[in-house]
């Protein structure tokens, strides 16, 4: 029954700052605009694509996409209306595109728009979107929390460089979704109410929702199921017993979920080494000493993953040595990716004849000495992991110097910055990266060669560990001509495992989203695919 | 109405007495003899100057006696609760070799509390002795030299209005490389750390110094060691900062535990030392989610703190009297 | 007095500029890029088009200048059209229509004008940061006077160590540890502050008292610390001044001679110390708020710096060096009030 | 009234005995001191300081037990107004509260600390009236009006809204006196009320209580060390030295007869105006119990040390919107004279006069307007800032205020050693031995060389100040009231020293002083100052014997003699307020023009604004 369950209250520790995912990009400001606004089509908590607005998905078998694999109809749902009471037709969707796809906006979701043609309505119901060329995965435009439909007479006038003058509607999108904004405070709290005119008249249950920001991962711990002043609390990154602890407060549960997040450690293959001037740092190879085999096989063989697992992430993390962890036809299976093997690695150095010839404790590399740099951005969990790690690279004889950064300045991209994860000053540095969907062709594009970055690139790119294997790119075309399913996943092995083996990097731990939900909130299916709150109109109160 | 007291005799060298100088009842002493004297009879302060040695030589020679490794990761020994625990849960999880117990990581807390403090100590001195220079010597120029009064006010206007974390991240990026270079990681950002605490905190004592050198100047004492050429610079150095230093300890306590605070705080944001180099505010920030299960993960770092700064506090108060020989001849 | 006031007024406007100037110079040396909350599967170029949106591509001194016109012309006549239009003061007069549509202060983060936010967190601020200074004030100066009667008394000495240790230990701690004991344990205080909660009956009332009590203690425990010890510095100095024994030789009791006479002349430098610390009552306090999640100025500051909002740090920053300049003015100026022998003209 | 007054003791102290608890233990503040004091009689308590007059006094308030004493024994009776007799050592403060103020009022040595800075006159004198008398605000303030008109002081509505730093220091007292008048006390204690004021304010004051006293038949215990005063107020006079009673008696008696050794020193040791009569150059004083000392006329040479002409310091007055210099203090004006080698320049006046400026300005410790200053053929305005720092070795200060003018945080030695250290004029151990030798020409002992200032008496302290003057074997010294804050044992001690210093090293000074029996005594030469200009200069024989500028024949008139039988009466002063010396930047100051009266005296014709 719509309304009949009162207020349900999350809390996100990072707070959102603006409900218009087109403008922001943040996972914060996207989850929660997915409460009001909502795309054509979502991934469920498999993975797996379920139609949203739409009748049904299209697929080539059922006629929805192109046999070229250009073009691809969508059939909106008739009845769908604004929560302002109006129509929901194409036309919207349409508009979303130009919306994006302006120059002067600064879309975050570009990416999504960059290969289509062009969208055109025939009618009201349905949305024809064209490619470029041919596209085997067709579910980016309008698919997925990312790029939801913004109502096109709402934001008729915010187009191109008027976007962030739109504070009204930035702040409160007229959505389809089963709430809509009564107040937002910026960075603060969002307070929503049940939409009347929402297609289900059932839903959503509850009469209000509010959305609450700022703190930290702990505290909305905390508030969930310790003190259940909150039902739902997002992505709770702490440590395993942290959160036993919390839930002996009996108020609430831990839930995870596990896409393809992992965490791993990039290893430099360029020299970072500072005598070098500021454009030739991190961008001449090769390491002094980190693409030599024995060298990185070492390091990841004294790395005892599932400890690692135990002291950081619990039931939210799995040991992997996986660039990329899922789906799971692409993982590999390593072996001894799960055993560490102190010995073995020192017998691998020793055999590589790189020892200790000065007597300091620390091999030398052909006169170099195996001292690394080891840096990643501030956060507890990494740097209970770097100490870790660090005791063990120096029982293979290395010497290893931590350093943390602000994770505003790591992952933020500013070239003038000697800090960013981009530039990589540094032999190695560990961080999380994912993508989106379930297909992994574009993620796997972030080890070619020319995706490095370097000052020409104002130091942009994805290949942060500058690995660069003309196997490697030879082998990724073939997966972008190829569509069969099978096949792309055999490439896909392949990929990963050319990375793993040449020294691209050192995968650690496959992690997950854990978040927290209170006994009494019935429906929570997390999902790690798209937005937590995917569903949030079909959660309820339990009695 | 009383008789006359009537003049004796002997009465006549009463007269020529009264005419006589007076001595001073005690007989001199060294003027350092005399100081340590009075901190003596100042009992706060010899608790506050015990306290600090026992740290200070705690966190100097500690490292010798208690050999253990601050950063010794020993995974299987993780969360052991101090030793003293036992008394009252004989189930818990304690053993001599760990006697204030071990952190998630199993890294010896005793070890940690030891480099810890050598940290947070050195910091909190390093930073509160610089800045205590900053600001006075702002303060004595701006008091004393009176075109330099305003622009040395605004400037201090500015100081207060500068946002600390930006400041930091800006020498970290301007500076870290080169100081790294010169004195390695941890020096270096040893450096950067203090300098930026000490930029953003001399503001109060360059304000109350200006006021009192302002009322000092007007002192006649002042006008006559100029009438006698003394220069500027020793009336300076001999006059007006020996009359100003009580307000300077009083600054010198307080800013000893905004500089340890701070550290902790910026530790706390991820923006101080590498992440493996123990502070007290950084173990007791970390300790903060553990709070309920193992307490003394913030009560030491927490009562070192504290303790800390009250004995500076209490040491500043006794020595600000045992230095001014009006109060040191009461 | 009123010259003075002025004159130090006008005079401090070429120093705020060349202050926001400065801060504008060190954010932009600043290392830290607003795209650092997007997530890496967004690719660089598209976050370059993002930037370039936001008018990340023109040399600082513009953009400076475009700031600096938005604050001081922009921004005030929105000020004046709101002030004329909605506010309870000046909204008898004929409304105004100054603003038209000029680009205004935007954050880039909430795509939204940053006064706007400012305006919308004053309240939040004001109430948490602001009753606990008026508690702190309330409960120091007590202390402080009554340390200084009884200098060296018992209850002088165990002042002097309790507002020690609340001045030694930080609010990261005090915080979450009130928290656990009357959260957690108790369940008596909410230990997340609800911004939207609007007082409008008595059980309302309490629940705003509740959720402020902790924050309320937490802050006002640091700040009786501080203002007592002045206090108590202040009040100590005045007992032996020879009015006192004047005022004694004249029979009043010891209630009008300290509460009356030491009192008025001890509070002279104790007030200028309150005033001056106004501005960081506006500025929050950044941890309290942070742990309290009282999401008020302090909080404000912190996230926009983290997430690189250079025009919400540099305004909120500009709107504390205003409030600094303004409180020292203040300060001097209550000076010369409290003290008739100083004047300034 | 004043036959209705009982002419019995209103007061008995009997075996009066004061301790302080100090870190050294207890110390005894007074000891063993007995005295009556009679309705409507003035008893004047004398001694110099820390003699215990204070203490004695504070303790009959039962004030001292905020000081920090204790009485520890003895009786102090006292008639109420309702008959009773009370011993106020056994009552309790509550009961006191109903005295103090009532009927024991008391009059503070400082008027300018005595009140409270921050509340208006008129509250600080309704105060007691409310409390003691339950009078409401409005006739309070009638009542302080009142009042405040019986003190004389002009436009007493406005005062009761003014600020006590609004007033000058006379003005202060005679609030001090009104407030301690309010409840029409039986028995008034004034403790050195004059201590700190003009002559000529001090005049007025003395009368204006006395006046008062014989009005309202008060009692009076009245306090100073200055015999002066003392011949001119009192009824009967104690003394007391070092926590004692000595002496105890009638004035004429006291003055004519002294008995105790003690009081004869303190006798001989006062200057009275008119001893030099007939004498053209200054003599030490004789000292009571010193026998070695030789008495001889000081003549100096008379070869011009410093020459000055048309001196004139002006202090900009800064206002309006831009701060700009919209008005002058006129604080020297157009002053010219010339100092011979050997010889004592002095210069008095009232305060604010430009004394303490014209002082300051020969050092150049202030910047000089426009005027020339010729140093024994240096031309010091014309020297730059290093010239000047070494001309200073020829020229040395010693300042009126022996506490403020010493670093409280310096050793004495040091203190003294510092000039030579400025200019290197000794070096290594050198250096100590001058000092100790200075210390043995002032005539202190060598112990005291590593001690504080704190721990010296006022005239040891000044003595360490001429010490560090002289350190420098400067040709002259400006002593700007080097001897006013001290006591009169101690100040004819320190004026003889400086004689004999004058006489063996030929020095010179400018002495500046308000004290004209102090002047009288010293000078070879004397300027009286007013408003900024001299007005009557000459040599001290011809100024003092024949003064003929009106200024210095009222200055003459009021300063008090140490003659019971030569007391002034109220009718003998007339003073007018001083005029402001500010005039905005155009005004044209007239030139100085003077009249030789007689050889060397000059008498000012300009227009002098007296
Ligand atoms: N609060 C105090 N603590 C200790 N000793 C004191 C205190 N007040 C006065 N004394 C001592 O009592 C003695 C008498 O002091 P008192 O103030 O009565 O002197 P006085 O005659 O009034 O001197 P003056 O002329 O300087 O005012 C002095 O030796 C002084 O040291
Ligand atoms: N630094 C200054 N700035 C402005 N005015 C001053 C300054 N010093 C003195 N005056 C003024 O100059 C005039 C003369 O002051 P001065 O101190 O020379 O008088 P004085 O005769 O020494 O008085 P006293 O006997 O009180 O010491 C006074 O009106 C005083 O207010
Ligand atoms: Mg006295
Ligand atoms: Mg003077
Ligand atoms: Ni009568």
């Amino acid at each position: 029954q719509r309304a009949s369950d009162g207020e349900v209250r999350i809390i996100y520790w990072q707070a959102p700052s603006i409900m218009n995912p087109f403008l922001s990009g943040g996972t914060k400001d996207i989850e929660a605009a997915s409460m009001v606004i909502e795309p054509l089509a979502r991934y469920d908590e498999t993975g797996t694509l379920v139609p949203w607005l739409v009748e049904e998905i299209p697929t080539v078998d059922n006629g929805g996409v192109s046999e070229d694999m250009t073009q691809i109809t969508w059939n909106i749902t008739p009845g769908i209306t604004w929560s302002d009471g109006t129509p929901f037709t194409s036309e919207d969707v349409r508009f979303t595109y130009e919306y994006c796809t302006d120059p002067k906006g600064g879309c975050a979701q570009l990416t999504k728009f960059e290969t289509v043609k062009s969208v055109e309505t025939p009618d009201e119901h349905t949305v024809v979107v064209t490619f470029n060329e041919p596209t085997p995965n067709p579910y980016g435009p309008f698919v997925g929390g990312e790029s939801p439909i913004l109502q096109a007479a709402q934001f008729a006038e915010c187009l191109g460089a008027a976007a962030s003058t739109c504070t009204e509607a930035n702040f409160n999108p007229i959505g389809t979704g089963p709430f809509v904004v009564t107040e937002f405070r910026p960075n603060d709290v969002i307070s929503l109410k049940a939409n009347e005119n929402f297609r289900d008249p059932n839903k959503p249950a509850f009469a209000t929702a509010t959305l609450k920001g700022g703190g930290d991962a702990a505290a909305a711990g905390t508030a969930v199921m310790e003190t259940g002043e909150f039902d739902y609390a997002w992505n709770l990154q702490l440590a395993p017993d942290v959160i036993a602890r919390m839930e002996e407060g009996g108020q609430g549960e831990a839930v995870a979920g596990f896409g393809p997040l992992m965490e791993r450690i990039m290893l430099n293959n360029t020299n970072p080494d500072p005598s070098l001037g500021p454009d030739e740092r991190s961008v001449i190879r090769p390491h002094p000493f980190l693409q030599e085999p024995a060298v990185y096989k070492a390091m990841s063989m004294a790395i005892d993953r599932p400890l690692l697992v135990e002291i950081g992430y619990g039931q939210a993390g799995r040991v992997t040595c996986s660039w990329v962890p899922a789906p799971e036809p692409y993982a590999i299976d390593v072996e001894g990716c799960d055993t560490q093997d102190i010995e073995g690695a020192k017998a691998l150095l020793d055999e590589a004849g790189i020892v200790d010839t000065d007597g300091d404790g620390v091999r030398e590399h052909e006169g170099t000495p195996l001292s690394i740099v080891y840096q990643t951005s501030t956060n507890a969990v990494r740097q209970d992991f770097q100490a870790l790690i660090k005791d063990w690279w120096e029982q293979i004889g290395m010497e290893v110097e931590l350093r943390n950064i602000d994770s505003s300045v790591f992952f933020g991209g500013d070239p003038g910055s000697p800090d960013t994860f981009q530039k990589f000053y540094a032999d190695v540095e560990m961080y999380a990266n994912t993508y989106n969907g379930t297909d992994p062709q574009v993620y796997f594009g972030n080890a070619l060669c020319d995706k490095a970055p370097r000052p020409e690139t104002q130091w942009q790119g994805e290949n942060i560990s500058r690995f660069c294997s003309e196997e490697y790119d030879a082998l990724h075309e073939e997966l972008t001509q190829t569509a069969d399913l099978e096949e792309r996943y055999r490439i896909g092995r392949e990929l990963n495992r050319m990375v793993y083996e040449q020294g691209g990097m050192i995968p650690l731990v496959h992690r997950g989203r854990l978040s927290a939900k209170s006994n009494t909130l019935g429906g929570v299916v997390l999902n790690v695919w798209d937005s937590e709150l995917w569903n949030v109109a079909d959660w309820y109160r339990e009695e | 109405m009383t008789e006359p007291v009537v003049a004796s005799p002997a009465t006549d060298e009463v007269a020529i007495e009264a005419l006589r100088d007076r001595e001073p009842s005690r007989p001199p002493r060294s003027q350092w003899r005399d100081v340590w004297d009075q901190l003596r009879k100042h009992k706060g302060a010899m608790f506050g100057a015990g306290f600090l040695l026992f740290i200070t030589l705690a966190v100097l020679i500690g490292p010798f006696i208690w050999t253990a490794d601050p950063q010794q990761i020993d995974i299987r020994n993780k969360d052991m609760r101090p030793i003293y625990t036992a008394l009252w849960d004989s189930g818990a999880k304690v053993s001599w070799a760990k006697p204030l117990g071990s952190d998630q990581l199993g890294r010896d807390q005793l070890a940690q509390m030891i480099a810890g403090g050598r940290a947070s100590m050195a910091v909190g001195w390093a930073a509160m002795i610089l800045s205590l220079v900053i600001g006075t010597a702002i303060g004595v120029i701006a008091g004393y030299f009176k075109r330099l009064d305003g622009p040395l006010m605004r400037m201090t206007d500015l100081f207060l209005s500068l946002p600390i974390l930006p400041l930091l991240l800006v020498a970290v990026t301007l500076f870290r490389q080169p100081l790294r270079a010169g004195f390695g990681p941890e020096g270096g950002m040893f450096i950067l750390i203090v300098t930026v605490i000490a930029v953003t905190s001399w503001m109060p004592t360059a304000r109350i110094v200006r006021g009192d050198i302002l009322a000092i100047k007007e002192r006649e004492f002042v006008l006559a060691a100029r009438s006698i050429g003394t220069t500027s610079r020793r009336i300076i150095s001999r006059h007006l900062l020996p009359n100003v230093l009580s307000p300077i300890m009083v600054s010198a306590a307080l800013g000893l535990a905004t500089a340890i605070i701070t550290e902790s705080a910026l530790s706390f944001l991820g923006v101080g030392f590498p992440s493996d180099f123990p502070t007290w505010g950084k173990m007791l920030a970390d300790a903060v989610t553990r709070m309920e299960q193992f307490p003394e993960r913030v009560l030491l770092p927490g009562i070192a703190i504290s303790l800390t700064v009250l004995s500076v506090n209490y040491l500043g108060d006794g020595l600000r009297d045992a230095l001014d020989p009006r109060i040191r001849g009461r | 007095m009123l010259t003075y006031a002025t004159r130090r007024l006008i005079l401090s406007i070429p120093t705020l500029l060349f202050i926001s100037f400065v801060i504008f110079m060190l954010l932009q040396l600043a290392p830290g890029d607003p795209m650092a909350q997007v997530p890496l599967t967004v690719p660089p170029e598209v976050k370059q088009k993002m930037r370039e949106a936001l008018g990340l591509g023109q040399p600082p001194l513009v953009q400076y200048w475009k700031w600096l016109v938005q604050i001081l012309w922009i921004e005030p006549q929105v000020l004046i059209d709101w002030l004329t239009r909605e506010s309870w003061l000046l909204g008898w007069l004929p409304d105004t229509n100054l603003y038209d549509g000029q680009l205004r202060v935007i954050s880039w983060q909430t795509r939204s004008p940053v006064m706007d936010i400012i305006i919308q967190r004053i309240p939040q601020t004001l109430t948490v940061v602001g009753i606990a200074y008026i508690v702190g004030i309330l409960i120091a100066l007590p202390i402080g006077i009554y340390s200084a009667y009884r200098q060296y008394s018992v209850f002088d000495q165990a002042g002097t160590f309790v507002t020690m240790i609340g001045f030694s230990v930080p609010p990261f701690f005090t915080g979450p540890l009130l928290i656990v004991i009357f959260s957690v344990q108790l369940g008596w205080f909410p230990s997340i502050y609800d911004t939207t909660h609007v007082v409008t009956d008595w059980a309302s009332f309490k629940v705003q008292l509740q959720q402020m009590i902790m924050p309320v203690m937490v802050l006002a425990l640091q700040i009786t610390a501080q203002l007592s010890r002045y206090m108590r510095a202040s009040m100590l100095d005045n007992l032996n001044q020879d009015y006192v024994r004047t005022a004694r030789a004249k029979g009043l009791s010891e209630i009008v001679t300290v509460m009356v006479h030491v009192l008025r002349n001890s509070m002279i430098p104790v007030v200028t110390v309150i005033a001056l610390g106004v501005p960081a009552i506006f500025g929050g306090a950044i941890i309290t708020e942070q742990v309290f999640k009282v999401n008020g100025i302090g909080q404000l500051l912190i996230t926009a710096l983290f997430a690189n909002d250079l025009p919400m740090v540099m305004t909120v920053t500009f709107f504390f060096a205003v409030l600094i300049v303004l409180f020292n003015l203040i300060a001097d100026i209550l000076y010369g009030v409290l003290d008739p022998r100083i004047r300034y003209d | 009234m004043l036959d209705a007054a009982p002419r019995g003791p209103i007061a008995q102290i009997d075996r009066l005995r004061v301790e302080f608890e100090t870190k050294d233990g207890r110390v005894v503040g007074v000891e063993d001191v007995s005295f009556d004091i009679n309705a409507g009689e003035t008893v004047c308590v004398v001694g110099e300081s820390g003699s215990g007059k204070s203490v004695s006094s504070l303790s009959l308030m039962r004030l001292i037990e905020y000081g920090g004493g204790d009485i520890a024994g003895g009786r102090m009776l006292f008639d109420r107004k309702t008959g009773e007799e009370l011993d106020l050592t056994t009552a309790d403060q509550s009961l006191m509260r109903t005295i103090r103020g009532n009927e024991i009022g008391m009059i503070f040595q400082e008027p300018m600390t005595a009140l409270n800075p921050t509340f208006t006159v008129g509250k600080q004198l309704t105060e007691g009236l409310r409390v003691h008398r339950g009078l409401s605000r409005k006739q309070a303030e009638a009542r302080a009006l009142e009042l405040l008109r019986e003190v004389r002081i002009p436009e007493p509505e406005r005062r009761l809204q003014q600020y006590p730093h609004e007033l000058s220091g006379g003005m202060r007292q005679r609030v001090v006196i009104a407030m301690a008048m309010a409840c029409k006390p039986r028995l008034l204690i004034a403790d050195e009320p004059t201590t700190a004021l003009d002559v000529t304010i001090q005049a007025e004051i003395l009368a204006l209580m006395d006046r008062l006293k014989r009005e309202t038949g008060t009692a009076v215990m009245f306090i100073t060390h200055d015999m002066a005063v003392v011949a001119q107020m009192a009824d009967r006079v104690v003394v007391m030295f070092r926590g004692k009673k000595v002496e105890e008696g009638p004035v004429e008696q006291i003055f004519e007869a002294p008995q105790h050794p003690y009081t004869q020193a303190l006798l001989a040791a006062v200057p009275k105006l008119g001893e030099m009569t007939g004498k053209d150059y200054p003599e030490p004083m004789k000292l009571f119990g010193r026998t070695d000392q030789k008495i001889e006329p000081i003549p100096g040479r008379n070869e011009p040390l410093l020459t000055v002409k048309n001196l004139t310091t002006r202090f900009p007055v800064r206002g309006g919107f831009f701060r700009r210099h919209i008005a002058n203090v006129h604080a020297v004006e157009d002053v010219s004279f010339t100092l011979n080698k050997g010889q004592t320049l002095s210069l008095v006046g009232e305060s604010g006069c430009g004394k303490s400026s014209a002082g300051r300005s020969l050092l150049r410790l202030v910047e000089p307007t426009s005027g020339t200053i010729d140093l024994d053929g240096t031309d010091v305005m014309a020297l730059s800032p290093r010239g000047l720092r070494d001309a200073r070795r020829e020229m040395q200060m010693i300042f009126q205020d022996p506490f403020a003018s010493l670093n409280p945080q310096m050793q004495l030695a040091d203190q003294v050693a510092e000039p030579i250290h400025n200019y290197r004029t000794a070096r290594g151990s050198e250096v100590m031995d001058r000092v100790a030798g200075l210390f043995d020409r002032v005539e202190l002992p060598r112990s005291f060389m590593r001690r504080f200032p704190h721990e010296l008496s006022g005239g040891q302290r000044q003595r360490i100040a001429i010490a560090r003057a002289l350190a420098l074997n400067p040709k002259l010294i400006v002593a700007d009231e080097a001897v006013s804050a001290l006591d009169v044992s101690v100040q004819a001690q320190v004026l003889n020293l400086m004689m004999e210093l004058q006489a063996e090293l030929e020095l010179s000074y400018v002495f500046i002083s308000h004290d004209m029996a102090v002047v009288e005594r010293v000078s070879h030469n004397v300027g009286v100052m007013y408003l900024g200009r001299i007005v009557e200069i000459g040599p001290r024989r011809a100024v003092f014997e024949d003064p003929q500028h009106a200024y210095t024949q009222a200055l003459m008139k009021a300063v008090p003699i140490a003659d019971p039988r030569r007391r002034k009466t109220e009718k003998d002063l007339n003073f007018k307020p001083i005029p402001s010396p500010i005039h905005p930047v155009d005004y044209q100051a007239a030139p100085s023009d003077y009249a030789e009266v007689s050889p060397g005296h000059f008498v000012l014709t300009t227009d002098s604004g007296y």
